[in-house]
């Protein structure tokens, strides 16, 4: 394993430090238990919004902390959910008194521990509300699985949602729009390499030469199958036509219920592509792959959706939610709606993702 | 009878024997998951190694329930909050304890077994820390009753949760990560299992060492 | 040799085609020669600032074509330069009768097709400069080598003077201040892997397990000398000592003269850095690292000019000059005086680096 | 008398010659450089052999220069303006000449060398190219000198070329990228010395041919 990183129990914890010295005008991060702030939280009578989840997939969460985006983030240890004693004391410090939305990829420990945070500061007072990501196509079902995992939409959804709140939306319409985004969007990813988490030290998978991994979450974990290695058209051509065809996707997600106190279970079905759609093109990076690359994917995805009366108006190219070093790219594709876009282009100003100011 | 120093013992005994299986623990983890198991478990043990000088003095039921709440803001992931709640429940059960009979014992274990249901609603076969426990828990249950040895019916306890541990090697995973792996997560054997059955032979290992 | 390309003899034309239909608010192609160029040039009175350079080291330089920032680019094949046909038609296509500006990295194959096109735009009535940008200490002398390379400091340059050009700046004060910035910025990198050239299939070199280069170009070509592997500390203090300690550096430079239609010999001595400077730090990624490793990276930069005295202003953290899917970092230290910082600070909006609008 | 089919054969020869050694001398570019050399080359001869149906009824010294052209806006790097620039001039100082004797054949190349070094400056040990044409030249005057067979005469000189090739192998470079590499870059020969020598030794080949 080569790595910049000295001792690799210290590597999170020194890359939060990095981030704080290079960013003090968007950012403050406490250690102790760690998570990363807005500069100026708590902003009086605004949602905050936070997210968290485990390190490993820099820029998301702590880079996109800022104005217009996320007020909190919470990094976990590399690859693995931060802890429920972290995102209570981020809520803590970041409310601004009209509550706090969690943006909560799904998988089982970031679920498991993100409920047990807003119980936390909900008994404290705080108004909170739970919304569950979860977009990744390459998970084909809810009933034999743990449901799809939460991937390029998440970024997408933390920059539109954080311009909301920055708008002034309150902690409903917040959440509504984030259920929005996150029905409305849809991933899948490819490996080239493994990644080696720096505590392991040596390689999650082994590919070979030829190979490459379909279908992978973000974690560095083997994908939905091993292909022969092929051109790009090809590849961007199988991800792009299984987000474009997947079907209606149903699921039982638990959200907060701030009048009783209580989870309640909703069903949620989110609906397919179809022609006339208009929609943000998001090509990203797993880490290790240039964006030279994600360019020749993005050709593709444009040349498909061109094909299929599918309208690309917006885009971003480049790495984002990554996967340590790990090459390979996503594609995620996300329906986009008057609202969607007007926060999409709203002024942003995080390490991570900037325009406007 | 189980005394409290023999749980703290086993609380220590569970450190090494976790900082020993960390690799295998994450072998197994990075063959159908994000290969972090061992690192994970590691981390929490010794925060939990950390704790206890300062609580060994406390009642079982503190003790326990201490155990838990460290796992649960040190571990992360989706065994910190299962493992502390299993240990938050146990913890719970024996309040006031000082030592534990039979009964205790499958309580105790029982309690954190519904802790861990509860939370993670994983049922039979899914290929999780539950199906080392289910049948663990009805041997240690059928055991006791013809039998009130605690080290040999907590020997033929950790004869089925090796067994159980070795059975989720042909499930298809149904919860956690590996059920993103559907088919191909046949095959190998759960890390969780793995680790729960640690736990269970760690308490042996202990109450036969004295 | 995995990557995301299709035919490696189109790889090259095909990203191109990708920028065009990503970014067609912000920048035009032409494919024969090729040349990227702003959407809205020719800008009347405005001097144009034109770099290119090999491909491989995006989203340097088509990435940095926009407003505020390059009128044009002009990408050669994978690491090698262009030629002087590309510069000269792109010089046309943007000149905006102010004149063109050529930011050059001083290679022997830049600095010859890029003579060359100044001559012939020269010889079409356009008015020209070309500016050097060798950053690199890691080249230790200009007696005995090419000189040094340039690395880093041409990506701060293109922002600061694309930023003057916007400004109104004539092609006189441009040169002048493209000539400051590169006397002012010094660089080294580091590789942790060989990157490979498509068209080669193969590693440029092999590095061990416990290997690494240190003072590499961004070629993906061996460096100054392979060591032992250690922490991102010390890797980090050995680089940013090598840029600190570097003494007074001297060379002979060619530059355009507009009345005598004749090159010029210039002697240039850049001054070591010293306490109390004000520098603009970069911290860059060479395509393979991700931006987590890049802030265990600053923070010891951070470390290092505070001891000795050194106040950092600004920061770029990122992947700006990469070397395809090569796995290491460079470090810039540009020196910031007033004129360097307004022109930092200024709008900019292109697809690899965009603030302020 | 070489004949204008016979330079024509030339160049055609060299597309051939160079693809065959394309990855030959990558490899030399990729130890002591950027890896490209011999994709450089064979890049700018597939447009020249594209060129050349088009040009091979024109005169010796325009069919030269158009190969310098054609070299300088296809290949980039360093070879390319520098390969360019010897046809360029190899092509003016042969204007208008429809073959070529002996007097001719060391003006074409000398005067190609000279571009050579007025464009890169290179001096010699420099460890470029101008390391294989510089004692190249010295032969080929020295031979026609006392000997006018235009074979035998090329035949020496390529000789010495590639004497003078590998003497680059211990030499330090001081020009283009090898220089960067300082005393590593002792112990490998130069990419532009061998391509440079396979140029001459295509001329002969194509000679001796016919
Ligand atoms: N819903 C669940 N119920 C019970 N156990 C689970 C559940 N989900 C996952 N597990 C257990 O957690 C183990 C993985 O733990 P760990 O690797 O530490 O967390 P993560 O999967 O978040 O990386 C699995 O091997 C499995 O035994
Ligand atoms: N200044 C120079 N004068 C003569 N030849 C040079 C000079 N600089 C480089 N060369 C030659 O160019 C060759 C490299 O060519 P090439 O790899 O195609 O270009 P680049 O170095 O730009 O990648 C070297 O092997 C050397 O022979
Ligand atoms: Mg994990
Ligand atoms: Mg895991
Ligand atoms: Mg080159
Ligand atoms: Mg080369």
């Amino acid at each position: 394993m080569k790595k910049l990183i000295n001792a690799v129990d210290d590597v999170v914890k020194e890359q939060l430090e990095g981030m704080a010295v290079a960013h003090p005008d968007m950012l403050k991060i406490n250690f102790e238990p760690k998570y990363v702030y807005r500069a100026d939280a708590p902003i009086a009578g605004k949602v905050a919004l936070i997210s968290g989840g485990g390190s490993g997939h820099e820029p998301m969460h702590g880079g996109f902390v800022g104005m217009g985006m996320l007020a909190g983030a919470c990094p976990g240890e590399v690859f693995t959910s931060p802890t429920p004693d972290q995102m209570y004391e981020c809520a803590k410090a970041v409310d601004g008194g009209a509550g706090v939305l969690f943006l909560v990829k799904n998988y089982t420990g970031d679920v498991l521990n993100f409920e047990t945070a807003a119980e936390l500061a909900y008994a404290d007072g705080i108004k909170v509300q739970n919304i569950l990501i979860d977009d990744d196509v390459a998970v084909k079902d809810s009933l034999y699985t743990a449901g799809r995992r939460g991937v390029g939409t998440t970024v997408l959804c933390e920059k539109i949602v954080g311009a909301a709140a920055e708008a002034g939306y309150d902690l409903d319409q917040c959440s509504d729009l984030a259920r929005k985004v996150n029905m409305y969007g849809r991933s899948m990813g490819m490996a080239l390499t493994s990644c080696t988490v720096p505590a392991a030290g040596k390689p999650t998978f082994e590919l070979g030469e030829d190979e490459m991994e379909i279908g992978i979450g973000i974690h560095g974990e083997p994908g939905q199958k091993r292909m022969a290695m092929t051109s790009v058209d090809e590849i961007t051509t199988l991800m792009t036509n299984e987000i474009l065809d997947d079907g209606p996707y149903s699921r039982t997600v638990r959200e907060w219920d701030n009048e009783s106190g209580t989870w309640v279970e909703k069903d949620i079905v989110d609906q397919p592509f179809q022609a006339g759609d208009e929609v943000i093109v998001f090509v990203n990076s797993m880490g290790g792959t240039p964006v030279s690359e994600l360019y020749a994917v993005y050709r593709k995805v444009a040349e498909i959706c061109a094909d299929r009366g599918v309208k690309i108006v917006r885009n971003l190219i480049g790495p984002y939610i990554t996967s340590l070093e790990m090459q390979g790219c996503s594609i995620t594709l996300l329906k986009a709606d008057e609202e969607i876009l007007k926060f999409w282009d709203a002024p942003v100003n995080t390490p991570g993702l900037r325009w406007g100011v | 009878m189980v005394t409290k120093d023999q749980i703290v013992a086993w609380l220590e005994n569970l450190t090494v024997v976790l900082t020993e299986n960390k690799e295998y623990l994450t072998q197994l983890d990075s063959a159908i998951g994000d290969a972090d198991h061992g690192i994970n478990m590691d981390r929490g043990f010794k925060k939990v190694k950390e704790k206890l000088p300062s609580i060994a003095d406390k009642d079982i039921g503190n003790i326990l329930k201490t155990v838990g709440m460290t796992l649960i803001s040190s571990v992360g992931g989706a065994s910190g909050p299962l493992y502390g709640t299993f240990f938050m429940r146990s913890g719970m059960a024996m309040a006031a304890k000082e030592e534990l009979n039979n009964e205790d014992l499958v309580k105790l274990l029982q309690s954190g077994v519904d802790g861990i249901v509860q939370r993670g609603r994983a049922q039979l076969g899914d290929k999780t820390m539950y199906d080392t426990w289910a049948p663990t828990l009805e041997t240690l249950n059928a055991a006791f009753a013809t039998n009130d040895n605690t080290i040999e019916v907590l020997q033929a306890a950790v004869n089925t949760a090796e067994q159980a541990m070795k059975d989720t090697i042909p499930m298809q995973a149904k919860k956690g990560r590996a059920s993103y792996l559907g088919e191909r997560s046949i095959g190998h054997q759960d890390p969780g299992a793995t680790s729960s059955y640690l736990i269970l032979k760690t308490l042996l290992d202990t109450l036969v060492e004295g």
